[in-house]
This record gives structure tokens, sequence and C-alpha cells, in this order.
């Protein structure tokens, strides 16, 4: 029986997953929450800054003059 | 905190295609991709009613939801927006997405579709804004200037609002007022949960 | 007995390949649904929401009412995958089978297989040959059926890997090699997985056909099904070229989940052909994913009896011949029409690469 | 346990406001042209389109970004746009919010306006096939070779054999030049597409009233109260008007449709009436029976306005409902209802298009509904009126200074002292100028001779017969021997078989345009057959005139692309080598053989004092455009800023020179404002009495007019009886004497007369009665291809006449024969959304071909049964005169049985034969498909020679 490879390979797949874990430089899944490229102007930050102008736009645009 | 939301007034749809051309104008979306398009009900016929469709960027979407990749965000204005760089062009998003927003420059024999594409609310992607980049992938970026899709902006009837949900709803609310008439919201739920 | 100890080490060398190929395989499909108890998966569902009710108050609720439950309209817009349907409510349908059921039963169940082939093996071991081996063999695959199984077999791992990396990866893979990372292998899965789809796919049918005849059920089978294929009693129950089992593997497994999986697979396959609606897209997705989980935990049971839990039953499949101790002693009904037919037994040191001769105790363990 | 990656948040901030446009925003020119999918989209497309994005010049990213003001090109609502152009080019579009006119909205060819400025689909240098291929040459030999051609066969046949089609799409100055140019040619043969599309309209209107023209505005909509809508499909035709006809429902007003096809405009209607098509009179008759059954006319209004309305109740009272059910098809509750809504809410507006004019009583019908009009008392009030939608974008302006055949800028007459009139604004001699024209008599048509100088050109729709007719029955000297297509589409002509004969036949053809058009393929010609790349008006200033009559002005874009020239550089060259340039450009700048715009607009401004296109001078216009946001959108006037009172591009009539200072027309003939403040009432052109009875108005007149009651045209002699002269100054009088307020170069009789609140061109009634039209009282008279033949016997047309625009012209001979049996559906045409006339401009820009790729024949599901066709399934539509056209079916309850309706923006196909190898390379449009008009047939309209367009029989039969 050559038992041997695969335990040997179970256990580096399991401590390559808890090294994974810890690590700072390793993007978890979290339901809903992307963790891809961040977009800059998505942030809170920038959403905040241009509200103001976006609503008067939509008043501009779209209420009939 | 800003909630960025589309309403098409069904009432005020009159079907000429201005939102559609507006939106391949603004982002040289090739021939084939629709971000939007316009469906007609009982064409031709009395009570014909038309709507505009794209990407209603949902409140809790259904495209993010299934994406194998996770390629998709969303903004703080509540813009759902994606990574082309991460999307492998599976085709899930479309077949999960309620209002068939999600496009494919192809649909070739072993599933070869290309990068998935949909409306952007006009507000880019996650590249740097206004960068060669951000544009040949997703398009312009208006709402980082100020401005609201251009496919509203340019409305013929302004049956397609854009914008902030309350000034939105608002808009909206004082037209029903009116008309003396219910509201007729299409896909307001279905997207955002909640009434107009 | 300088050749005869490096044909040893050459055989050796040769089995611990293959047991390491297994290892592999085994590992790497299971690996997802290992890694799928880190994620808590129920969380994907989000808040309930009820579309039912939508809109009762509009005037032109009838229409729009039709509209929400999916009937068309008139569109202009052309190009792939335009449809003039307002909303589809198979959109929401599939993300929650998918998000839902299909990732945590089939996650579950897969890990259940394995669970239980793991407890089987611990309590029953491996089933031995139990005469010993005679060190004479009978054909019992030929080439080209070998190849064709091989074929098949090899492209159905890499199929249920990338499958199933698509389908557990966000899960799995990404907090491990992060999101581009896994993008990247996500992609190349993607079509490794399409173009593979069909390959494989004639390679099934080939064997549906090529195979049927061996598989047709008789009386025999109700008696080795009584016998619980040799569980029960600890005799061993009558059987002709397939047993019950297999016969169940090849009709339940290759015949059925094969066909339901390769007439979705090609469905999703080529949307070129331009039928495919939504609906269409999405109910072959759940059915393809539900029927190939499905198919790969019967896949765990296969290739568990074939290699690991039953001794000499793997170089059939291998070098097409097996011992006549284990026929008879698995397929005695098949031994005999084989030898009434005039098939002779040959010796091992008889057979291609394997000079010369060893005795028979030799190959065992 | 739930980790993310870390990446460098804040180093991407954007930069925001200004300095982010300039880096960068919009290049996509630079790149490639397809953002999305790169060359896996590409593959789809036709392989041509994929060029596009090579033909694109690098753009430098830090120029900074400008923007101009234009206006769209594809309709008559004249909306505004904001163009953004970057390093010389055009790199985006933004909404123009501030325009009172469209509020920044747009149609899907108005969104997509942008391609213009891009598209390689254009004739991108002067061609001209040599053995039936395109060869390249230079303008110069491309106007030295034309010319001479030209040159040798005026000497040859007279000037008279020349055609010119001008073109709606020109801006003012340029359509200006186009008529300038055929009068300093010689010849009256020159016309556009004004003739095929509301030509009835301004002879039935201006006749009627006074001023061929819409009344009120698309603004003014919001004023209304009811909204009757005949022959007009708004939401695909000018679907910005809807913006306003939306609102104004909204706000109560009642939203009539009648038409035979339930158009996407009647989608949105409160009552949608559906009759035959072709009986338009006696629909309106049917209605006004039941007003003045039930009295709900405005009798006061009628009193006081309106001669002749006894005469049409007497017709009306034929009109009972059986009768009117027998021959529209309209069942009697369905009439009253509308009549009813009319009656309740007032003011109500009338609007039609090319439903109600293109047909051979198209003048008929145009003042039945005038005449509903003025019994309900709508015209001349805000929020009432006949609000008459124009198609071109200048279709106005250019029928208001452009190139017509039967009169000259201005509407003066071809008559001497109309071109007396001119020679003086344009400083030549008369008689030079009359020596130019074929000095010959031919018959008048009426018995009597006429010189070419003072007989009314060959029109737009009946070119073809000067080219196919016999010499000796056109009543000028030879056939046409060459045709210049300057700006005109020739499948939004009926009777294209013969077209393409006459095509044949000619011995030039040249084309200027910016895309080939229909006119480069349809023939099989193998030379003297020209291309001349004609700029877009995106590349060019100029005014253009709205359907509601302001005059916008358009900023320059961007350069021509490729070897173009605009048309006013194109006249410029033409007439250098014809050898009139001087003349012709006396008092106009020409810098580089360009002739500047605005010293063309100030011509323009000296001599049109009939109608008022005197007070919108460049600046003026400008001022305007500058301050577009300072307008109302509803009175369309300026509130505050240095514009205060002022109406949006002052409408005409604009009375007096600029500086008087006139604020434009917004509402015609509204008594309830001064003179000076855009009031006015019914012109007195037609005499002051007829059969005893005054024509001039009784007991009404405009605010403030010191002359209360009725009174005649002024000219320098009632001046002095009044009393008024000396209020002239010295030099107006030295002008002025002996001239009529149409005439008087110095504005002199107009600005007195305002300021005694009188109208310069008198106050008189409208005429309900045309006496001088054929039928003076508006008859029914059945199509020349009806469905209908057993109503023929009551409802006949006219006689043949032998000449008629110089052409022998059918009616009775052609309905002398019943094809109902043979040809069973009646076929009708109009527009779609995503192109417009012709199609090639539009055809050739992706975003909107894509939209629409198959011509098409919309058919009644029992129509469709009969004739044994599917939905999408190829048919043969045939017309009764041979032409037939390969097209798919769209079974579609759209259309009611007996009718089938098709679009007539294609073109590119003849016959079931796609012409894609006649066109030059690359600039083929995306789409082609049938022209409709290859099935239409023969029929024009008895005062204007409009063609029939929407009423012709066919039968369907699958390909």
């Amino acid at each position: 029986m050559p038992r041997k490879p695969f335990q040997l390979l179970a256990l580096i797949v399991l401590s390559v997953m808890i090294t994974a874990c810890g690590s700072d430089s390793v993007t978890m899944y979290e339901p809903g929450v992307y963790k891809g490229k961040q977009d800059a102007a998505a942030s809170e930050e920038a959403a905040e800054n241009r509200s103001g102008e976006l609503r008067s736009r939509a008043e501009r645009g779209f209420a009939d003059r | 905190m800003a909630r960025m939301k589309f309403l098409c007034d069904a009432e005020r749809c009159i079907e000429c295609q201005a939102c559609v051309t507006a939106c391949k104008n603004e982002h040289e979306v090739p021939w084939g991709v629709n971000r939007r398009r316009v469906i007609v009900m009982n064409d031709g016929k009395p009570g014909e009613k038309a709507v505009s469709v794209a990407c209603m960027h949902c409140t809790d979407a259904p495209c993010a939801a299934v994406c194998p990749v996770d390629c998709f965000y969303t903004t703080a204005d509540g813009i759902v927006l994606h990574d082309k760089d991460l999307c492998i062009g599976c085709g899930y998003c479309f077949y999960a997405c309620p209002f068939g927003a999600p496009q494919y420059p192809q649909q070739s024999a072993f599933g070869v579709r290309g990068k998935m594409d949909k409306c952007t609310f006009c507000a880019g992607g996650p590249e740097e804004v206004h960068s060669q980049a951000e544009l040949t992938k997703y398009g312009t970026n208006r709402v980082e200037e100020g401005k609201l899709p251009l496919c509203a902006e340019m409305c013929s009837t302004k049956a397609l609002l854009a914008g902030d949900g309350d000034i939105v709803a608002d808009i909206y609310r004082k037209r029903i007022m009116t008309r003396g008439g219910r509201p007729q919201t299409w896909g307001w739920q279905a997207a955002y949960g909640q009434d107009a | 007995m300088q050749s005869q100890t490096q044909a040893m080490k050459a055989s050796r060398r040769w089995r611990s390949m293959l047991w390491s190929m297994l290892a592999i395989i085994v590992l790497a499909m299971a690996l997802p649904s290992v890694g799928y108890l880190v994620a808590d998966a129920a969380q994907v569902y989000g808040p309930e929401r009820d579309f039912s009710e939508e809109m009762s108050s509009n005037p032109r609720s009838e229409m729009w009412r039709d509209a929400r439950f999916g009937q068309g309209g008139m569109t202009t817009q052309t190009g792939p995958y335009v449809t003039n349907q307002m909303i589809a409510n198979i959109g929401e349908n599939w993300r929650q089978v998918r998000t839902g059921p299909m990732t945590t039963l089939g996650g579950w169940f897969l890990i259940g297989v394995l669970v239980l082939i793991s407890l089987f093996f611990a309590f029953t071991g491996r089933s031995r040959i139990e005469e010993g081996r005679s060190g004479m063999t009978v054909v019992r695959w030929k080439g080209y059926e070998r190849f064709l199984h091989w074929f098949t077999a090899l492209s159905f791992v890499v199929l249920a890997i990338t499958g199933l990396s698509l389908l557990f990866g966000r899960y799995v893979l990404i907090p491990v090699v992060g999101h581009s990372g896994f993008a990247g292998y996500a992609q190349a899965a993607m079509y490794v997985h399409n173009f593979l789809g069909p390959a494989f796919s004639v390679g099934v049918l080939l064997m549906i056909v090529l195979w049927a005849k061996h598989n047709i059920p008789n009386r025999t089978d109700v008696e080795w099904f009584k016998q619980g294929g040799g569980i029960v009693g600890g005799k061993h129950p009558s059987a002709g070229k397939m047993n019950g089992g297999e016969k169940v593997w090849f009709w339940g497994g290759v015949f059925t989940l094969g066909l339901i999986v390769i007439v979705s697979g090609f469905i999703l396959d080529f949307p070129n052909w331009g039928f495919q609606t939504r609906e269409i897209m999405a109910w072959s997705q759940s059915i393809h994913a539900i029927a190939a989980i499905i198919w790969i935990g019967f896949f765990f049971g296969h290739a568990y009896i074939g290699t690991l839990g039953t001794e000499g039953a793997l170089e059939g499949m291998t070098r097409g011949r097996v011992d006549t101790n284990w026929a008879k002693q698995h397929h005695d009904l098949w031994y005999e029409d084989l030898i009434a037919n005039g098939e002779r037994p040959v010796p091992e040191s008889e057979l291609e690469g394997n000079k010369p001769a060893q005795p028979a105790s030799q190959t065992g363990h | 346990m739930k980790l993310m990656k870390k990446t460098a948040a804040g180093a991407a901030q954007p930069t925001r406001g200004l300095l982010a446009k300039a880096i960068g925003r919009r290049t996509f020119l630079q790149g490639s042209g397809l953002a999305v999918g790169g060359l896996a989209a590409a593959s789809m497309l036709p392989t041509s389109m994929v060029k596009k994005a090579h033909a694109a010049r690098k753009i430098d990213r830090d120029a900074e970004i400008t923007t101009a003001k234009s206006i769209c090109t594809h309709c008559s609502v004249g909306c505004g746009v904001i163009a953004e152009i970057q390093d010389g080019v055009w790199v985006g579009q933004e909404p123009n919010f501030d325009s009172p006119i469209n509020l920044g909205a747009h149609c899907a060819k108005g969104a997509a306006l942008r391609n213009h400025g891009h598209s390689t689909r254009r004739v991108r240098y002067p061609m001209k096939l040599v053995d039936g291929r395109w060869e390249r040459l230079s303008w110069e030999q491309a106007v030295e070779e034309i010319g001479d051609k030209l040159l040798s066969i005026r000497e040859e046949s007279g000037p008279d054999s020349v055609w010119f089609a001008g073109s709606s799409k020109a801006n003012n100055e340029g359509a200006y030049l186009q008529r300038k140019f055929a009068a300093f040619w010689g010849s009256n043969n020159c016309d556009h597409q004004a003739r095929i599309c509301h030509s009835t309209t301004v002879a039935g209107v201006a006749n009627t009233w006074g001023y061929g023209a819409q009344t009120n505005s698309y603004n003014d909509i919001n004023n209304s109260k009811c909204i009757i809508m005949c022959g007009s499909n708004a939401a695909e035709a000018h679907p910005v008007a809807m913006q306003m006809i939306l609102r104004s429902k909204e706000n109560g007003a009642k939203l009539v449709v009648l038409d035979p096809r339930f158009t996407r405009t009647a989608a949105h209607a409160d009552t949608y009436v559906r009759f035959r098509s072709g009986t338009d009179v006696a629909l309106m008759w049917g209605i006004l029976y039941h007003v003045f059954e039930n009295e709900w006319e405005d009798k006061e209004y009628i009193r006081q306005r309106v001669y002749g309305m006894d005469k049409i109740r007497e017709e009306v009272a034929k009109w009972t409902p059986d009768e009117v059910e027998r021959v529209t098809g309209v069942p009697e509750d369905g009439i009253y209802a509308v009549a009813k809504t009319m009656a309740e809410n007032r003011p109500g507006t009338f609007i039609w298009c090319m439903g109600g004019t293109q047909h051979t009583i198209g003048n008929n019908y145009v003042r039945a509904y005038n005449c509903l009009q003025l019994a309900l008392g709508n015209i001349g009030k805000e929020g009432g009126g006949a609000n008459i939608f124009r198609g071109h974008d200048n279709v106005q302006g250019a029928t208001d200074v452009g190139p017509n055949p039967d009169n000259l800028p201005g509407y003066y007459p071809i008559a001497e002292a109309g071109w007396k009139h001119w020679c003086r604004v344009w400083d030549v001699d008369y008689d030079w100028l009359a020596a130019r024209f074929d000095q010959d008599e031919y018959d008048d048509g009426q018995g009597g001779k006429v010189k070419p100088m003072n007989s009314g050109g060959i029109t737009v729709s009946r070119w073809i017969d000067g080219v196919l007719e016999d010499k000796e029955n056109i009543a000028q000297r030879d056939n046409l021997r060459a045709v210049m297509m300057w700006g005109h589409a020739p499948n939004s002509q009926t009777r294209q078989p013969e077209m393409k004969r006459a095509m044949e036949m000619l011995d030039m053809l040249v084309v200027i345009d910016p895309y080939p058009t229909v006119t480069a393929v349809l023939h099989d010609r193998k030379d003297n057959t020209y291309l001349l790349p004609a700029a877009t008006q995106f590349e060019q200033a100029g005014s253009c005139t709205a359907s509601n009559r302001s005059l916008q002005w358009r900023e320059k874009v961007i350069d021509p692309l490729f070897e173009h020239k605009t048309d006013a550089e194109i006249a410029y060259r033409f007439a250098k080598k014809l050898g009139f340039a001087d003349e012709m450009f006396k008092n106009i700048t020409v810098t580089d053989n360009m002739p500047e715009p605005e010293s063309i607009l100030r011509e323009i401004n000296r001599g049109t004092w009939s109608i008022g296109y005197t007070g919108q001078s460049p600046e003026r216009l400008k001022a305007h455009m500058r301050n577009q946001a300072d307008f109302d959108v509803v009175s369309l006037k300026a509130r505050g800023g240095e514009l205060d009172g002022e109406t949006y591009c002052l409408p005409w009539p604009c009375y007096g020179t600029p500086e008087l200072k006139h604020p434009g027309t917004h509402v015609l003939y509204d008594t309830s404002k001064h003179v000076m403040e855009g009031g006015g009432n019914f012109r007195a052109n037609f005499g002051t009495e007829r059969d005893g009875e005054t024509l001039l108005a009784e007991d009404s007149w405009s605010k403030g007019a010191e002359i209360e009651g009725g009174y005649p045209a002024f000219d320098s002699d009632i001046l002095k009886q009044l009393g008024w002269w000396d209020e002239l100054t010295s030099e107006e009088k030295r002008e002025a004497d002996g001239k009529s307020w149409t005439t008087d170069l110095s504005g002199g009789i107009q600005r007195v007369v305002m300021k005694h609140g009188c109208h310069p061109f008198g106050n008189a009634k409208a005429r309900a009665i045309v006496w001088n039209f054929p039928d003076s009282v508006p008859l029914h008279r059945e199509p020349l291809y009806t469905p209908r033949y057993d109503l023929v016997e009551d409802f006949p047309t006219y006689e043949d006449r032998k000449i008629f625009y110089r052409l022998p012209t059918r009616w009775e001979s052609i309905q002398a024969r019943d094809y109902s049996r043979e040809f069973p559906l009646i076929h009708t045409s109009g527009r779609l959304v995503e192109y417009e006339g012709g199609g090639e401009e539009t055809r050739s820009n992706p975003w909107l071909a894509e939209l629409k790729q198959d011509m098409f024949v919309e058919i009644n599901p029992a129509d469709a049964n009969d004739a044994g066709v599917r939905d999408g399934s190829m048919v043969w539509l045939e017309g009764p005169e041979g032409g037939r056209i390969r097209i798919k079916a769209m079974v579609t309850e759209r259309v009611g049985r007996g009718t089938v309706f098709s679009p007539f923006h294609f073109g590119g196909h003849f016959q079931g034969e796609d012409l894609l190898s006649k066109y030059p390379s690359e600039a083929s449009p995306y789409v082609r498909g049938e022209s409709t008009n290859t099935a239409t047939t023969y029929g024009y309209d008895s005062v204007t020679m409009m063609q029939e367009t929407k009423t012709t029989l066919c039968r369907v039969v699958p390909a």
C-alpha cells in the first residue's frame, strides 16, 4: 500500500490552506464583498464629494422646466 | 448617502431608441453589444407600452451572487460595476440577471463569449479615473464629472430618469400627481426592493 | 537474478506511479469540497425576497404582470444574447439553486461519499484474490477498449476538476490564490472544460455503443444484488463479464447521467446554435451541474472498487489481462464462457514486457 | 480570518473638474474605436467597419476640450446639440439642457450625431464613373469637366435643360445660394424636398390665412387643451416634440390621433381613430358635421375673422354620419367623440404631417384641417393653431429662402416684380439677369404663353418626366439633359423604375452629397456621372429655421472631413467656372473660395421683407444661442437678461431691420398681442372684397392697433393717406416712395406701420374657400389608385392637364382603370425613428443602422393569411405600375385589414438585386434594402405637384 504519497499530499494541502488563512497577502472570500482591483471612484468619500453635483444635475436634467 | 437608480416612466417612453444610441455614442459600444435596449409590450396593439432596459444596479445583485470569479462590486453610490480583468466570460451573470443586462461581444461555439460588458451607469470601472484603460474597457466616467448617464440625460421625452433615488422618486411622484394616476414603476421593486 | 530484481523494481515503480496518480485525482476532486467547509455558503443566499406581489396597485398590472413573468415584447436590438424579455424569473430561481442546494448539498454529498468510502475501506479493507494469484492470465479488455476507457476516464477527471473549480473555486480557491490568480486559472479551466467536453462526449457515446451488450441485465444480477455483491454472506455471487454493480454504473452513471450531462453540456457549450434562451441556459446549467456532481460521487465509488478496493481489478484495464483466479472469483460465469469458447490462459511469464517468468507468489502483496 | 489584499488606496484618487477633463477624457479615437471586446467583436461586423479605427487620426490628448453649439440635422424640431472638440476632433456630445426647444433631449438620430464627425462611409473625394468604375479626381478637375459639360448643354438646349435639386438639409445660406445659383444660371428648374414634404401645406395654409408655416410652436403645445394629430407619427418622426405633447397631456390635454395605422404616437393617445387612407377630407367634414350640428363652432370668431365658412357649411351638410362611414369606414360614435373632445377642450391644436400632404388632393386635406380649426376658432391663439411638423432640419428655411421652382426667396413671385425686387437686393441689372434665361415663350397651361423666367420650373417630384416625356409635350426648349442632385435622396420619390430609366438617359448626372446616395447606384450608367463630397452642417456655420420658424445659429464643430466642401463653397466654385461669380457674390465676403455665412445671411436680411426674415441678423441670432437658458419653455420668451422679452431665435416674421428689435413671432395671427410684441392677424393678400363681401377683418384687430378693424397691406400711398408718411426719415422716404411693405428695402414702411400697432401685411379674414385653387371648397376625391373603385363615380378625380409645371399631368386617365381586384391592398409609407429621408446618411451610421437592419412591410394578420405569408418571411410587394420589391413581412395589427405599410428610408436594393457592387468602395451604407418607392405609383397634387405616396395599391405574395 503506497500510503505515503497520499498522506504527504494531504499534509501539504492542509498546511498550505492553514498558512493561507493566516497570511496578510491573501484575499479571503466573503459573501457579497468584492475584493478585486479597487476602484478609487467607488469609495464613500468620492461618492460623498460628488453627490451634491449629481443631485443638481438630476434636477436640471429631468424635472420639467 | 446617494443611491443611484434608473427609472423608466413607461407612460412617457415612445420607443425612440435615443437611450440606445446615446450609450453607443458615449461609450463607443461595438455593433452587437447593447448595454441598453428598448422593449415594447403589445407592439402594434392598443395598450402598447415600452420601457428602456439596462442594468438596474440592483441592491442585491444576482449577477454578483453567481459570478464564479467574484468580479462584481458595488460602489458607494450603489452602482454595480465589474472588473473585466477578472471576468472569464462564463455567461452565468447573464443567466442570473432578471433584466438581461450582461452582454457579450460574441456568442461562439465552445462558449467563447469574450468579456462581459454591461451598463456602468456611466461610472467607468476599476481603473484609474479617465485613464485610457478605463475608457477602452468600460467607457467614459461621467459620474466622476458630476454628470449622469447620457441615455437618461438625452431621453427624448424625459421618460428615463437616472440619479439619486430620492430625487428620481421625487420627480416621478410629481408626475404621477399631475397625471392623477397610480405609479407604474417598471422594474423598480425587482431591482431595488422598495416602493417608488 | 539481476534481471529479476530489476523487473521487480520496474513493476513496483509502475504501480506506485499509478497509485500516486489516483491519489492526486481523488484528492484534487475532493479538495474543493474540503475547502468548502471553510466558507459559509449559507450567507450567499442573501435576504429572502418576495417577488410575487410586485406592483399590485398598477392599473396596467396585467400587462406588467405578464412582463414580470417573462412574457416577451418586441425589441429592435440585435446581437448575441439580446432577448425581447423584460424580466426573466429564471435568473432568480437559478441563482437560488446554484448558490443554495447545488453548492451546499452538492458539496456535502461529495464529502459524504468520500467519507463513506474511507470508512468502508477502514472496516473491510481490500478485497483480495482469495486463492492467491494463479500466475495465469486471460484477456479481459482489448487494446482499443482500454484506450477508450482511459481516454474517457482522464477527460472525466479533468472535466470534473475544472467544473468543480467553477462551482466551488470562489469559496475555496480565491482564498488561496487571490482574485486575479483564480481568474486566470478559472479562465483556463473554463476553456479546457468547454473544449474537452465534446471530446469526452464522444468517448462516453462510444462506450455506450460498444459495451451495452455486456451490460444487459439478467437473472444472475438479481442474485448478485441479493448478496450485496458479496458483502452479505461473505461469499462471492456469480457474475458474467459485468457484475450487477458494474451494470448499475453503466446504466445509471455512464448511460443516464452521461447523456444528461452531455446534452445539457452541449446546450451550454454552443450558444451559437441560437435556440437557447436564458431559461434554457439556466436550466441546462442546473441540470448539468447536479447530474455531474452525482456522477462524480458515483465515480468515486467506481474508482475505489476498481483500484484500491479490489485486488487484481485494475490490471484488467491497464494491461488488459486478469489473473484467472480473480476472474473465477469475480466473474465466474464469464470465465467459464471464456474457457468454453476456447480461450487459453497464458502464464504471466509469457506476457510481453514481463519476461522472464516470475513465480506467481511474487506478484501479489 | 477574513482578510483583504492590500492595495495602494488613495494612489488613484481622481483629479476633478476641468483638469480631469483635460487628461484624456474620451480618447477612443486614439486607440481602437471598438472599446469592448476588441477583435472578438470586430469579427462580427461588416469587415469594412473595422477599418474605422484605422481611419481615425491621432489626437493630442493634452489639448483643451472646447465646445460648440449646433443644431441637430435630422428633423425640424431644432434640437440643440453641444459638441465637445479636442484637437479638431469631435470627441463628445453633451445634452443641451439650456435649449428651450429640446431641454437636452434627443431621439435616436440626435443622440448618434457624433458619428457624422467620424464616418468613413462618406464620399471622400470627387469621383466620376469611368467605364462603370469610380475613379478619383481633384475638385478643380471635377468643376472644370462638369462646368464644360453644363456650358455645352446650355449652348445646345438652353439653360432649362439642366435641373438642380437643392436641399432642405442645407442651411439657410446654402439653400439661398442654391436658388440664387439657379437664377444666375438662368433657369427656374430647381427644387428641393419641401415639394414632396409639405408643399401642399405651404400652398394650402398660405392661401387660407397668409403664411405657409406652422402657426405656433412645439413649445406652445403646452398651452393646448386638445391635441389632434392626423397623419402625423411624431413619436417616430419628431420624437422630441413628443416631450411637449406628453407634458401637455399630463397637464390635462386630450390627445387624439387619427391615422390609418396604429402608430407609436397613437399608442399614447386618449382617442385613436383608424380610417381608410386617402379619405381625410371626408373625415374632417364628418367631424365638422357634428360641430355644426351641435353649434360648437365659434360664431363670433367666424364673423370677425373668417371668409366663406357658409360655403363649407353647405359641403359639410352632405357628409352625414352614414356617408362618412361609407367613405372613411369610421362609425358615427368615433367621429362624434372626436368632435366633442375638440369642442369641449379649447384651445386645441391640429398637427399634421406627410400623412396629410402626400396625396393627389393634399391641398384639399390641408384646407379641410384649416376649416375645422377656423370653425372652432383655434387659429391665432396660444395653445391652438395649425402645428405643421415639418420634415428636414431646414425644410422651413429652404422653403422660405431656398431653391423653389415657382417663387423666389421670401415667396416673391417669379413674375417680373419679384425678379426686379431681388435684382435690386442683389445689386445686378434686371435686364442682364433676364438675358441669362431662355427668351422663347411656351404654353403656360392656361391658354397663354409665358417665358421660362416667369413660369414655374420642373419639380423634384417630376424631373424624371422632364427627361422621359416627349420633347413636344414639355413647355420648355428641350428635355432635361443634365441633373445635379445637390443634397437630395432620389429614393424618397415615387416611380423608381422610371427614375432608373431617366437617369440612364441623361447626358450628365452629378451628385453633391456627403454620402453617395442611391443616385450613385440606381442606374447602369458607365460614365458622365460625378460624385462630389459636400460637407455636413456640422462642418460649417450658418442659420437654420426650425419648424416653429425660429432661426437657430449653428457654430462650426469641425473642419470638413476628407475633401468635403461646404454648399456655399461649391456654389462659389461652380459660379466661378460658369462665369457669374462676380455678379452672384457681389455683396458677399468670400475668403479662400468660401463665402462667409454671416454676409450671406445679411443679404437674406436685406431682401426678405415679405416674411420678416429681415430682423434676424447673425449678431442677434448668436446672442440668442448664447443666452438659451434665459428663455421660458412654454412661451419661448426671454425672462430678463440681455434679450428680455424677445422670442427664442426670433421666429419669423421678425419684421423691420435688426435695429428695430422686433421680438419675433411665437404665435402667428395672435390678436391678443401688440404687433411689436409678436402679435398679428390674418394677412390681406387676396384683395379687399369678393362678391360684394369684405375680405378684411371685422371688429377684430391686434392689440394696440390704431386702425380698429380690417385694413389692406401697406404701401407708400396708404401711409400718405393715413398721414404717417412724414414719420419716415428722409433716407427711408427716398427708398420707400412708390414701394410696398415687401419691396421697401429701407424697412421704413414696416417700422412706421408697426409703431402704430398695425400689421404691415394688413388685417384680413382667413379664407375658408380658396377660389384660385381647383377645388375652392375642399372636396373629397378618390385616390387615383383606390381600393374602393365603387366610389369613383361619386368622387372622381380631376381631368388631365396638358401643361402643369411645364409637363403634361394625368389624373382621370389613370383613375379610368380599376386595379383594386388585382391589387387589393392599400400601400402606405412612412418614417422610422432610426432613419431619415432617403436614409443613406443614417444607414451609414452604425449606431443607427444596427437598430433596423431589414426593409419590411407591415401587414395585418388577416391579409397575411390571405396571401400565405408568415411573420419574418420574405415577400414580393408588387405595385400596379410594375415595380416590385423583395422585403420582409412583419405581421402586425398595427395596420388594419386591407392596408400595408412600409418605411421609405431604404435603398441600395432594386427589385431583388443588391446594388452593393456599384457603390464606391468603402462608401456603401451598412444597411441596404429595397426602396418602397420602387413599388409606388403615379399621382400628383393638383396645386403643387406633391407626389402621392400615402395611398396607392399593391399586392403581397410570398417570395
